[in-house]
Order: C-alpha cells, then sequence, then structure tokens
C-alpha cells in the first residue's frame, strides 16, 4: 500500500516540478492599441517588473521579451516621462497554462481593458 | 624452527606507510607543485570549492559498492548516462531553474534504478573480475548510449525544442548549454565570505548524503552488504542472500551516480553529451583512491582527502609542466598520466598486499596450531 | 532397548550414496530434548553427511537427495537448504570458523537477528532499512555469552581473537538464536588447546541442561567418554554400535570404530623382508599444507622397501608426500642416499630421482584438457630433457610427438589404460584409468623412490587390485622405493612392508603388517603411550 | 537434425554465428548499395595483414593463464619508439623496417620483463591491472615523446619546436615496404598486399613453433592449471614472465607493420584505446579468457576486420547516417563483456 501512494507522491511532484519550472515567453508591447474605434496611444517610457524582478526600460514603440518561470505572475509597470519617475504605478496579476505564450500591452493594462493580455499556446 | 620469519608482523610504522602510500605521495607532489605553478593562494581555494561542490556527491556514490566487496565500481558511468538523459529531457521542455534540476533527477531515477539493476546482474555474473568487467560495461553502455542519443532522439524519441538537435533534425547535439538550470543548486542560497561565493545548499546536500552513507552503514541491510563483502560464503551460509545484496549495492551506486552527475553538470552549466560522462569513473575512482581508500575498505573521510589533493594537482600540474619545461601541453599530459597512475599504482599494491595478508594469516594459523600441539603433547615422534 | 519417552529428532533408517558408493546405509538416529549424543566413527564413516543431510546442506539435494525419514519435533520435515534448517531450531557449528572477520563479536553473535529501531524510511523499502538497535545488541550478545559461563570480550574483532574465543562466538550466535533446539557441533575442539576444550565441553554441557539437544562429533575419545549421554559409533555407513560412556572405555570404542573382524589374516601370504641400506632420513618435517598440516614428523625408510603412513584425514598423512615434493611450504631435514635434499624446490627433487603420485588426481596429477600422450611425457620431458630433437645445436628443445607416443604406447599396454588411442584426452577416461595414467607419468621418470598418495581412492574395486599390483611389480623389478599415503588401512596392510600412523602432524608409532588392528586404530586416535613400540630393524612376527 | 544444429551452436559459440552471418549479409548487400564487391574484400584483406599481428599477440598470454592482454599498449609503444628511432636515423627500406623491428623488440623485452614480473606479483587481478599501466604508461610516454632529444626535421613540430609531432608520415623511409612486396594486381583498383600476408603467416609459423618447444609446452600447462606445472619441476613465474616478454614483442612488431601499410606513426594519445579491438576480435574467433589459439587468432581478426570495413560503407548508404561507428563500440565491447562474463569453466 505505502509504496503505491509514494508512487503516486511521486508523479504529483513531478507535475508540481513541471508547472513550477516551464519557462514561458513574455512580450510587452509599450505601442498603442485600438479597440473596436476606441485608440488608447502610449506617451511615455516604462519601468517594467515582472514577479519583482526588473526587466527594464521601454521607449514608446518598443517591444520587451522576458523569460519567467511558474505560472502565476505579477507585472508592475512605473510611468517616467523624460528618465524621472512620475509616482504613476500599475499592477496586475496573470496565470499562464503550461506550454502558453503571453503578450502584454501596456496603455491597454493602464486603462484596465480586460484585452490586456493575450495568451497563445 | 625458525619462527620469525614465518610470522614477521610489519611495525605499526611501516604498516601505516604502506596502508596511505599513496596520499602520502600525493601530498609531497602536490607541494612541490603549488610553489612551482605560481598560482595565487585565493585562486586556488577558489577553484578547490567549486570542484569540491562539484565533483564530492559522485565519489560518495562509489563507497557502497566497496562496502559490498566489489571493489571501484566503473559502471557509475551508466549512473552518469542515466542523468543526462534525464537533462535533455528537461532543456527539451524548457524547465529551468531547481525545479528544472529536481524534475531531471526524478525522470533520471528510474532509468537509472533499471541500468543499475543490469550492471549488478552483469557484475555478478563476472565474480572476482568485477572491476574489469564494469570497466568494460561502461564503454558497451556508450556505445549503446550514441545509438539512443545520436540516432533515436529526434525521430523515434520525440524532441520538440529544434536547438538541441543536429542539423539533420534528429540525434542530439554533442553541447548544450543547460542555462535554465546552470548553478540552480548552487545558487539557491550562497553566501560571500571574503570574495568566495559558497553554494550553501550543494554543500548541504553532501552534507546530507554523508550523513546518508554513515546512517545506512547502520542500518541492517547495510551490516548484511557489509558482511558480503567481508566473506560471500560465511554470509551466505548465515542466510544472507548474496546475490540480490550485491545487485541492491550497484542500483543504489548508480542512482547517486546520476544525481552527482546532474548537480555536476548544473555547476559546470554546459553538458558535452558523449563524452562529458566517460571521464567520470576514472577521475572519480581517482580521487576516491587518492584519499587512501583501497579496493575493500572506503570511508567518507577517503572522499574529501582525495578530492582536495587530487584537484589540487589537477589544477597545479600544467602550470607547474609550464615552469618546470616550458610546455603547459606537458602538464596536461601529466595531469591525466597522474590519473591513471594512481589507480594503476593503488590497484596493484593493494592486490599485491591482500595476497601478502592471505600469506602471512595463514602461516600465523600454522604456527599457532603448532604452539597447541607443542603444549599438549610435547613427546613428538622418533 | 531406548524408553519410548518423546523424542526431539528422530533419523529412520537414513541411506546415501554419492556417485554409486553407499555412504550411509539405514541408520537410525533417536534424540531426546536436552540429551548429549557423541557421534564417533572413522573418516569416510559418514559422521558428517549424516549432520549435512539434517542440515539441509545444499550438495546433499544435488548429488541425489537421500532415503529414509526425519521427524523433528513431532512432524516430519525435509529441507531444501541449511536456512530452512535454522528457521526450524537447529544449529550447526562448523569445524571452519562461520564468522565475519572484520566485525566483533556482538555483531557475529546476532548476525542477520539484528534487533533494530524503527525508522520511517523502513514503511518504504522494507524492515531492512530499520536502524540496529546497538545497546540492544550487545545486551543479546552478553545474555548468551554468560548462558556459556564463557569469558569473550564482546567488543573484540574475530580477526584479532584467539582460537577459542571464536569457538566460543560460534556457539554463542547458535544459542542467542531463541529457536535452537538442537546444535550440531562437528570437531568443535580439533583446534583447542586442552583447557579451551574443557570450557567448550562444560558449555555444551549447560546448554544441555536448559533443554537443548547436542549431536557433538568429535576423534578425541576421552571428551566424548567424559560429556555424552550416549554414543553412536559409526562404521562404513552404518550403526555399528550404540555405548553408554559409564559402561565403555575408549579401547571398546576404537575396537567398534574400526572393526574386529578385520583380522583377515591377508599379511600372512607376505614373507617379511629385511633391508639393510636406508634410502630416506625425515626429521622434524614441518608442513604448511592447508588441512593436512605436518607438525615435526620424523621417519626413516630403507631402500626398495614398500613403506606405509596411514592416520585419520586431516591429521597431516597427505602433507609428508606434498611437504618433501615441495608443493607446499616445509621445514625440517630430509636427506636422500645420505645427502641432504633442497626443500621447496620441486625441480630439484624429481631431479634427484624422486617422482610423486598426487593424491589429488584431477588437480595436481593430470592436466585433463590435454591428451593422453602429452601427459605421460611431460614430467620426464621437463625434468630430464626426453623426447626432445635438439635443433640448430640444442639451442632450440624441439618437442618429439613421435618419440612421446612411442613410450605412451608402451606404457598403455604394461598398465594396460583402456583408451581409443594416446591422443584421446585424458578428461575422457575412467578413475581407474586417470590413476593409471599418473602412475605412468611417475615411472616415465625412472624413479628410486616414488611417492604414491591415496592410489585407490575413488576408483572401482576390480582397478585396485590392478593399481597395488603393478606398484609391486615395479618394487620387484625395478627396486624403486615405494611410499603408499593412504586411508585405507587393510590396503597399506595387504602391501606394505612397514607402516607408519600419522596423528595430528606426527608418526605416533610405526608397525609391521602384522600388528592387531586395534593397535592401528589406538595410534591413530593419539593414544601413543598403549600401543606397543616397534623398532625398525628387526620385523615382529 | 536438431541435436548436431545445438551442438554446432554449443562448441562455435552463438555471437560468432551472429556476427558470421551478419557479415555475409553485409557482403551480399553491398553490391545492390552499389559498392563493388572486389574492392571491399581487397580492403578486409589489407586490414587483416595490419591488424592480424596485434591480435596474433594476445595468444602467449592467454595461454600462459595471465588473461586478456588489457596493456597490450606497452607492446606499442616499444613498437612506436622502434619506428621513430628508426627514421631518426635515416634508415629506409627494408633496412630501415627491420631496423624499426629490432629496436622495437630491444625496448619491447625490457618493457615486457617488468611488465610481466609486475602481474605475477598480483596474480587473479591482472586484467584491472593491466588496463591501468597501459594508460598511465601510454600518457607517460606522451611527456616522452615531448621531452626525448629528436632532431630529424620531418617530426620534430616545425618553426623550431621541441618534441615529436603527433602523427609522423614513414613516407620515403619504409612505406608500404611489406605490401608493395610481391603485390599482385588484379585491375586498377586491387592489390593484393602479398608482403604483408606472407609477414603474418611467418609470425604465425613462429608462434606455432614456440608452442612446441620444451618451453613452449610448459607454458600451455602453466596456463591450464598452475599447481600441477608446479609440481612437474616448473618455474611457474619464469614461465609467465616469458610468455608477457613474447606477447609484448609480437605487439610491438604488430604496431610497425601496422604503420607501415597504414603511412603514419601516430603518438601521444593515439594508441589509447587499442588494446579493445584486438581483444574483441580475440574473443569473435572463439578464445576465452582461458584459452586462445591461433585458430581463434585468424578467424576473428578476418571477422572483425570485415564487420569494420563492411558497416561504414554499407550501413551508411542504406541509412545515410554514420550510425555504423556506434555499432561498432557496441559489438567490441559487447564481445569482451560477454567473455568476461562466462564463468570460468573451461578451467575446472
Amino acid at each position: 500500500m505505502i509504496s503505491i501512494t509514494l508512487v503516486v507522491a511521486l508523479i504529483l511532484i513531478g507535475i508540481f516540478l513541471y508547472t513550477t519550472g516551464k519557462e514561458h515567453k513574455i512580450l510587452i508591447d509599450n505601442k498603442n492599441f485600438k479597440v473596436g474605434e476606441v485608440a488608447y496611444n502610449t506617451n511615455a517610457t516604462y519601468k517594467i517588473w515582472i514577479d519583482n524582478q526588473e526587466i527594464g526600460l521601454l521607449e514608446e514603440d518598443e517591444r520587451g521579451v522576458a523569460m519567467v518561470a511558474g505560472a502565476s505572475h505579477k507585472i508592475v509597470i512605473e510611468e517616467m516621462k523624460d528618465k524621472v519617475l512620475t509616482g504613476e504605478k500599475y499592477e496586475k496579476k496573470f496565470k499562464l497554462k503550461t506550454n502558453e505564450r503571453a503578450t502584454i500591452n501596456i496603455p491597454a493594462m493602464i486603462n484596465d481593458i480586460n484585452e490586456w493580455i493575450d495568451k497563445i499556446n | 624452527m625458525k619462527q620469525q620469519n614465518l610470522t614477521k608482523t610489519l611495525n605499526p610504522a611501516v604498516q601505516f606507510l604502506i596502508n596511505y602510500a599513496v596520499p602520502i605521495i600525493f601530498s609531497i607532489l602536490v607541494a612541490i607543485a603549488i610553489p612551482l605553478s605560481g598560482l595565487p593562494g585565493d585562486y586556488l581555494v577558489r577553484e578547490i570549492m567549486t570542484r569540491l561542490t562539484r565533483n564530492s556527491f559522485i565519489i560518495l556514490s562509489l563507497l557502497i559498492p566497496v562496502m559490498a566487496g566489489m571493489g571501484m565500481n566503473f559502471s557509475i558511468v551508466l549512473g552518469a548516462m542515466a542523468g543526462e538523459i534525464g537533462l535533455i529531457f528537461i532543456t527539451d521542455w524548457q524547465i529551468v531553474g531547481i525545479s528544472g534540476m529536481l524534475l531531471a533527477m526524478l525522470i533520471s531515477t528510474p532509468l537509472a534504478i533499471l541500468l543499475g539493476y543490469f550492471g549488478g546482474i552483469v557484475l555478478n555474473r563476472a565474480k572476482g573480475r568485477e572491476m574489469v568487467t564494469g570497466f568494460m560495461l561502461a564503454f558497451l553502455m556508450n556505445g549503446i548510449y550514441q545509438l539512443v542519443v545520436l540516432y533515436g532522439m529526434g525521430n523515434i524519441i520525440p524532441i520538440s525544442n529544434s536547438d538541441i538537435l543536429l542539423p539533420r533534425e534528429y540525434g542530439i547535439r554533442n553541447a548544450i548549454d543547460l542555462v535554465g538550470v546552470r548553478g540552480a543548486l548552487d545558487k539557491l542560497i550562497s553566501l560571500k565570505v571574503g570574495g568566495l561565493l559558497i553554494p550553501v545548499v550543494t554543500l548541504l546536500v553532501i552534507a546530507a548524503l554523508c550523513m546518508f552513507i554513515i546512517w545506512f552503514k547502520k542500518t541492517m541491510l547495510g551490516q548484511e552488504i557489509r558482511s558480503v563483502g567481508q566473506d560471500n560464503n560465511v554470509a551466505k551460509i548465515s542466510g544472507i542472500n548474496v546475490g540480490n545484496t550485491r545487485v541492491l549495492s550497484i542500483i543504489i551506486s548508480t542512482v547517486l551516480a546520476c544525481y552527482g552527475q546532474i548537480i555536476f553538470l548544473q555547476n559546470i552549466g554546459t553538458m558535452n553529451t558523449y563524452n562529458s560522462h566517460e571521464q567520470v569513473g576514472v577521475f572519480a575512482i581517482a580521487a576516491l583512491l587518492v584519499g587512501g581508500a583501497s579496493v575493500k575498505k572506503a570511508t567518507v573521510p577517503n572522499v574529501f582527502v582525495g578530492v582536495i589533493l587530487f584537484h589540487t594537482m589537477f589544477i597545479v600540474s600544467p602550470r607547474a609542466g609550464k615552469a618546470l619545461i616550458g610546455q603547459a601541453q606537458l602538464g596536461e599530459y601529466f595531469r591525466v598520466f597522474v590519473s591513471y597512475g594512481v589507480i594503476a599504482f593503488s590497484l596493484a599494491l593493494y592486490a599485491w598486499r591482500a595476497r601478502v595478508e592471505k600469506e602471512n594469516d595463514r602461516r600465523k594459523a600454522m604456527v599457532l596450531k603448532r604452539e597447541i600441539l607443542q603444549s599438549t603433547n610435547p613427546a613428538g615422534g622418533e | 532397548m531406548i524408553s519410548k519417552e518423546k523424542f526431539l529428532l528422530r533419523m529412520e533408517n537414513i541411506s546415501k550414496d554419492f556417485y554409486g558408493n553407499q555412504v550411509l546405509k539405514n541408520v537410525n538416529l533417536f534424540v531426546r530434548p536436552g540429551e548429549i549424543i557423541g557421534l564417533v566413527g572413522e573418516n569416510g564413516a559418514g559422521k558428517s553427511t549424516l549432520m549435512n543431510i539434517l542440515f539441509g546442506d545444499t550438495t546433499i539435494h544435488e548429488t541425489g537427495g537421500f532415503k529414509g525419514k526425519i521427524i523433528f519435533n513431532g512432524e516430519e520435515v525435509n529441507f531444501s537448504s541449511p536456512i530452512d534448517a535454522i528457521n526450524m531450531g537447529i544449529g550447526m557449528v562448523h569445524q571452519e570458523f562461520v564468522l565475519i572477520p572484520g566485525f566483533t563479536a556482538i555483531e557475529n553473535i546476532v548476525l542477520t537477528k539484528e534487533p533494530t529501531r524503527y525508522s520511517f524510511l523502513s514503511e518504504v523499502f522494507g524492515y531492512k532499512l530499520n536502524v540496529m538497535d546497538r545497546k540492544e545488541m550487545k545486551k543479546q550478545a552478553i545474555k548468551a555469552i554468560k548462558m556459556l559461563e564463557v569469558e569473550l570480550e564482546p567488543e573484540m574483532m574475530v580477526k584479532e581473537m584467539p582460537v577459542g574465543y571464536k569457538q566460543f562466538t560460534e556457539i554463542a550466535r547458535e544459542v542467542n538464536k531463541k529457536s535452537t533446539k538442537l546444535l550440531m557441533l562437528d570437531e568443535p575442539t580439533a583446534v583447542l588447546t586442552e583447557s579451551e576444550a574443557k570450557i567448550v565441553m562444560k558449555a555444551i554441557k549447560k546448554l544441555a541442561a536448559t533443554g537443548i539437544s547436542i549431536i557433538f562429533i568429535s576423534h578425541r575419545l576421552q571428551e566424548i567418554l567424559d560429556s555424552c549421554d550416549r554414543i553412536v559409533v559409526l562404521r562404513d555407513g552404518f550403526v555399528q554400535k550404540e555405548l553408554i560412556p559409564s559402561e565403555t572405555n575408549s579401547r571398546e570404542i576404537a575396537e567398534n570404530m574400526i572393526g574386529r573382524e578385520l583380522v583377515k589374516d591377508i599379511w600372512k601370504s607376505k614373507e617379511i623382508r629385511k633391508f639393510n641400506e636406508s634410502i630416506l632420513e625425515v626429521n622434524k618435517l614441518w608442513v604448511d599444507m592447508p588441512g593436512e598440516q605436518v607438525n615435526g614428523a620424523s621417519f626413516k625408510v630403507n631402500k626398495g622397501e614398500i613403506f606405509g603412513i596411514g592416520g585419520l584425514t586431516g591429521q597431516g598423512k597427505l602433507g609428508i608426500a606434498n611437504g618433501i615434493m615441495g608443493i607446499y611450504m616445509t621445514e625440517g631435514e630430509v636427506k636422500f642416499k645420505g645427502n641432504p635434499l633442497y626443500l621447496n624446490n620441486p625441480k630439484y627433487v624429481l631431479e634427484q630421482g624422486i617422482s610423486f603420485v598426487s593424491e589429488d588426481r584431477r588437480g595436481l596429477g593430470i592436466l585433463l584438457d590435454q591428451p593422453i600422450f602429452w601427459n605421460i611425457a611431460f614430467t620426464a620431458m621437463q625434468i630430464k630433457d626426453n623426447f626432445i630433437k635438439p635443433l640448430l645445436g640444442g639451442i632450440i628443445k624441439w618437442r618429439d610427438d613421435k618419440a612421446m607416443i612411442k613410450i605412451t604406447r608402451e606404457y598403455i599396454n604394461a598398465l594396460k589404460i583402456k583408451c581409443v588411442n594416446e591422443k584421446q584426452f585424458a578428461r575422457e577416461l575412467s578413475g581407474g584409468n586417470q590413476q593409471k595414467l599418473c602412475m605412468a607419468k611417475a615411472f616415465a621418470l625412472k624413479p628410486e623412490l616414488m611417492f604414491v598418495s591415496e592410489p585407490t581412492r575413488g576408483i572401482d574395486i576390480g582397478a585396485k587390485e590392478l593399481v597395488l599390483n603393478i606398484l609391486h611389480h615395479y618394487n620387484s623389478k625395478y627396486g624403486t622405493t615405494i611410499i603408499i599415503t593412504s586411508s585405507e588401512l587393510e590396503e597399506l596392510r595387504s602391501t606394505c612392508d612397514r607402516i607408519a600412523i600419522v596423528d595430528e602432524g606426527r608418526i605416533t608409532g610405526i608397525l609391521p603388517p602384522s600388528a592387531d588392528p586395534v593397535e592401528f586404530g589406538l595410534l591413530m586416535l593419539g593414544k601413543k603411550s598403549e600401543a606397543k613400540e616397534v623398532l625398525t630393524d628387526e620385523g615382529k612376527n | 537434425m536438431k541435436g548436431k544444429i545445438n551442438n554446432i551452436i554449443e562448441n562455435v559459440g552463438l555471437p560468432r554465428i551472429i556476427i558470421f552471418f551478419f557479415l555475409v549479409l553485409l557482403f551480399a548487400l553491398a553490391p545492390i548499395v552499389g559498392i563493388s564487391l572486389s574492392i571491399s574484400i581487397n580492403d578486409v584483406i589489407v586490414r587483416f595483414g595490419m591488424n592480424g599481428i596485434l591480435v596474433l599477440s594476445l595468444v602467449p598470454m592467454v595461454k600462459s593463464g595471465c588473461g586478456l592482454n588489457f596493456g597490450l599498449q606497452l607492446g606499442i609503444i616499444a613498437g612506436l619508439l622502434g619506428a621513430v628511432i628508426s627514421i631518426e636515423m635515416e634508415a629506409t627500406g627494408f633496412a630501415g623496417f627491420f631496423m624499426a623491428i629490432g629496436i622495437a623488440i630491444f625496448f619491447a623485452v625490457i618493457l615486457g620483463f617488468l611488465y610481466g614480473a609486475l602481474l605475477n606479483k598480483i596474480k587473479g587481478d591482472e586484467m584491472v591491472v593491466a588496463t591501468y599501466i597501459g594508460f598511465s604508461s601510454v600518457s607517460f610516454m606522451c611527456i616522452m615523446w615531448l621531452i626525448l632529444p629528436f632532431k630529424s626535421p620531418n617530426m620534430i613540430w616545425p618553426y623550431g619546436g621541441t618534441g615529436l609531432r603527433t602523427t609522423i608520415s614513414n613516407q620515403g623511409y619504409w612505406f608500404h615496404i611489406l605490401t608493395d612486396f610481391l603485390q599482385i594486381k588484379i585491375g586498377n583498383h586491387i592489390a593484393f598486399p602479398t608482403g604483408t600476408i606472407l609477414f603474418f603467416i611467418f609470425l604465425v609459423f613462429l608462434v606455432w613453433a614456440f608452442f612446441r618447444t620444451k618451453t613452449g609446452t610448459a607454458i600451455v600447462a602453466v596456463g591450464s592449471n598452475p599447481e600441477y606445472a608446479k609440481s612437474c619441476g616448473v618455474n611457474v613465474d619464469k614461465m609467465r614472465i616469458i610468455s608477457v616478454i613474447l606477447s609484448t614483442t609480437i605487439a610491438a612488431i604488430g604496431i610497425i607493420v601496422y604503420e607501415e601499410s597504414f603511412g603514419f606513426i601516430q603518438l601521444y594519445m593515439a594508441p589509447l584505446y587499442m588494446a579493445f579491438p584486438a581483444i574483441a576480435a580475440l574473443l569473435l574467433g572463439g578464445a576465452s579468457v582461458g584459452k586462445a589459439s591461433i585458430k581463434n587468432v585468424i578467424i576473428g581478426a578476418f571477422l572483425f576486420q570485415g564487420i569494420l570495413t563492411m558497416t561504414p560503407s554499407v550501413i551508411n548508404n542504406i541509412i545515410m547516417s554514420d550510425m555504423s561507428e556506434s555499432i561498432r563500440i557496441v559489438l567490441s565491447n559487447g564481445m569482451i563483456v560477454y567473455a568476461l562474463t562466462r564463468t570460468m569453466r573451461e578451467r575446472s
């Protein structure tokens, strides 16, 4: 009996490791975003943190790439105007399935539009 | 009756010299080579620390088969192969960090057990010649490993991530960058002590294995393995299944070697698929022998003394060679010569001593019996 | 008659044969709980085989099992391996110690029965991963040692133990197994000093008092008389007699062991030959031959004589021939034809014209994978360069097969070796023919002195006669002095002029063939004082 | 009928039969895959000539009971020394070839004696210690190739470097001396190396003859039962040393013949694993740890070299991959493991 539970436990650990360790690619666009008629434009550079790890600065119309491990993540962006932090801070959480990739658009995220993140596998 | 020539027991000092001939000679060699090489002290300490954390686990995996009387287990290379296959899969699935490494260990364990079982069976059939059979088994499995990895992966075994495949779409490239897993264990918690980066978790893992081995000796199974190692048929008569115990000791050793190889490769960061496991057996055994271990007795201290001495020599010899004869190449060859030479020398020394000791014990028994007879009925013959 | 009290063990008409020769013929052995049975008999009388059958020794089954019934503790049993016997409560103390040299007394006593403390890993990988409870182990060991009332340092390593301690450790191990009901001891005191032997006997008596039955094999008759409740004498595979120690003495036991009706007057037919010149003098010979150690044997052999060496197995009679021939480490003084013989150098001894027919026929006597002509000519070629065609002025010694085949054909006719042709492999010959092959090898050297060990062991009756006649023929025709070592007493008495008896590595006496067989028996058992001394020169008639 | 087949399998041994049919299959497939049969057969014979002597060198040690000579590299080193020194002395043609062999024999006897004396000290563990004596001596020689004072320009590193190059060509010295000797040319690409084969047959005759002399017979006795030999007055240790010296000497000659037909002398780490193919070939011929005969050498060397030459060309064309190298590793090492695990039945 014990050995069966042991095997099951090992498989579960395996799955857990797989999910927590799986690497995902995340694209971050600091670009204009159009939903239907409404257009949201970007007009600032942003400092990007994912899972409180600094990714870097994204100027207007720039795309950033980050490799991230695990399923649930938190993205924090800070607005900067000509090299000075304006204090504007936005934060969002998102989950990824094992082989999903995500593209995040900053202006959409700032204005809380639900298509702010697009997941494809 | 000339008593002494029959049972000349060496005085303890000579006995000590013979027992630890290899470590003594080695420390003298190292003591000469270090100043010659002119390498700064802190560089040396840093190098030795990394090599200590990198190699100790694999060398520790050699201890159990020695306890079981099977000598130096050259077939730990099989365990190393299992570990590498595990790493290939996690790189393919892009699992990174500590969970990637643990997953690699997890998936390679069943393969290591299988290879260990197969190795154990083969070694059991070659009683008395375990070491050379283990050595050849490593070569045989290397051929099979190549067939599987160079020709099997990609077509038969699905590999999705194409940048670890060869341009011809199947077969793994012979150098894989383990960037996802690099330093996963070492950098988990690392302290900076006087310019020295100490991988705390790796040391803890190694310490845990040492505790396991010491604890294992105290268990019933450990006792059975030790009794099989000391005397095969006495163990058999007292009801121990000698065959299974030997196979079990090989399985444990192969699985530990598999983990050891994963720790080794995560420390180095890159894996050359087809020959990084080949030298594992030779260098691990050379280090253990340099630490004063013998074919019949190997302890945890032997491992650490061996690692430090052997790898210092490894780091220092090219520079010493260059300084001595102006040929760095010489140091390279000297390094290889020393590792092979140490194994040849200590195996030969041990085999010779075992024969002399056996002869002496028999002589002692004979003289003992004669004394008994002398005491019981002194009036001998006509 | 034996009263019908409840028996712990009843072995009913046990018979066993190895490849045709009958070793046990329906033997009955009954043991009551707490009783000490002394089992005595010449070697080859079947004592050890009987014990191995009871202990379920694997070789018994490999050689065709046994006939008869064993009832142990009321139920019929048939053990396929020693482990079954151990579990049923039967313990055995072997002659060579079954102990792990590198372990302490404690570890040996509790081996495979270690008391353990629980460890969580044993949940997963089975009970063997429980940690050994050292304190409890020491307690159990000391308890077992106390039971034997022997002083034995529990923490001492077996390797460093004096022989007596090793014996105590092994007995203590059997006692520690709670389930032991019957303990068999195979010659436990053979390697012990007098004092150590007394302690062991006292310990055995104490064990019996606690209800454990003991079967005790020994050839030290005094010990048997002092400590056993009943003595069973085995001879040639059947129970010769059962004796009660109080009503018998060592002489009666010896008679039963050797057997009275032996005194057929075979020796009468031979005239007593006189010899004047001695050819071989051996003084204080020590030979380090495992199992057949020689401890200071001295004797003289006359030229042209057939000199016999007898004695129980394991007492060193075979060691003498092997020692002088240089096969085992030897020391002492040996003079051949007056001048000293270098020891430990087979080549030199062979060159002096001394050849050897070994008792280990398949191991030392012949090369099984080589043809007959090769076997016969090899030694002569190596020692005397016979059958060699020197080429290029002798630099190359070319093996002359034709000469080898010629001499082989001569010996095949002379000794009537049954074989297809001289090219046949030695492996394919029968036991008797292989023996003739060994003898031919020795004769080919044209020796002056020949050692022949166990010439008739394991060969059929017909071949035995032939082999002995061949030896007689060569002795009378060429005057070769022959020294026959054998455990077959009648064989020695029918062929030799004088017979020396070896016990515990020393010559305990030399008797003419006409001497009373009981004399031989007593000499074999080391009873030197009672046997009548025989001077070598004038024979006693 | 079934019984007959069984005993053929029994005494010829299953692996040999499998490999024999595998080779026949390869030869059959060759023309289909567009490889000319005659060239491949000629190739096999050339390689047989090159390696035959190395396989032959293992026989004396197996016969004397020292087991398979995993320390073959010692003989090879003696041969390399002979070859290199002969080129240093600018000896060309047959004189160069036989000088190389002479010097090689000189070194081989010394090395063989020391190696034999050591093996006598460790009876029973010969093979594993021999392996590492072989490896350490090869690596030791690497140091020597750097230090030894060789001057000949086409051997040392260019631009005034010291130490020998890794591969030295014996062009213009004794390259193809034997192969071109009485060479029989059929068509333009079949050149039967009569010289090499004759030399091989000559050495086979020498070894066969040696085992019919008095010492040879004694060595056979020591091999099959050392106790027996000792009791017949044979000096067991001396005979074992003679067999080791003989093996090392033949190996030294073997490597020179190999280089003569190969065209290059490979130094430094090249000979490291040279013992295993020779041992695998001997085992393929039906030998075992305790028993080896000249018949095993010839069959084994031919079968093994056949596989080596045929698998790359045939298999690579069929499966369009260079899998043959891995198959060779599995095959040769598999043979050795199989032989090592066979219990020592022959001995008892």
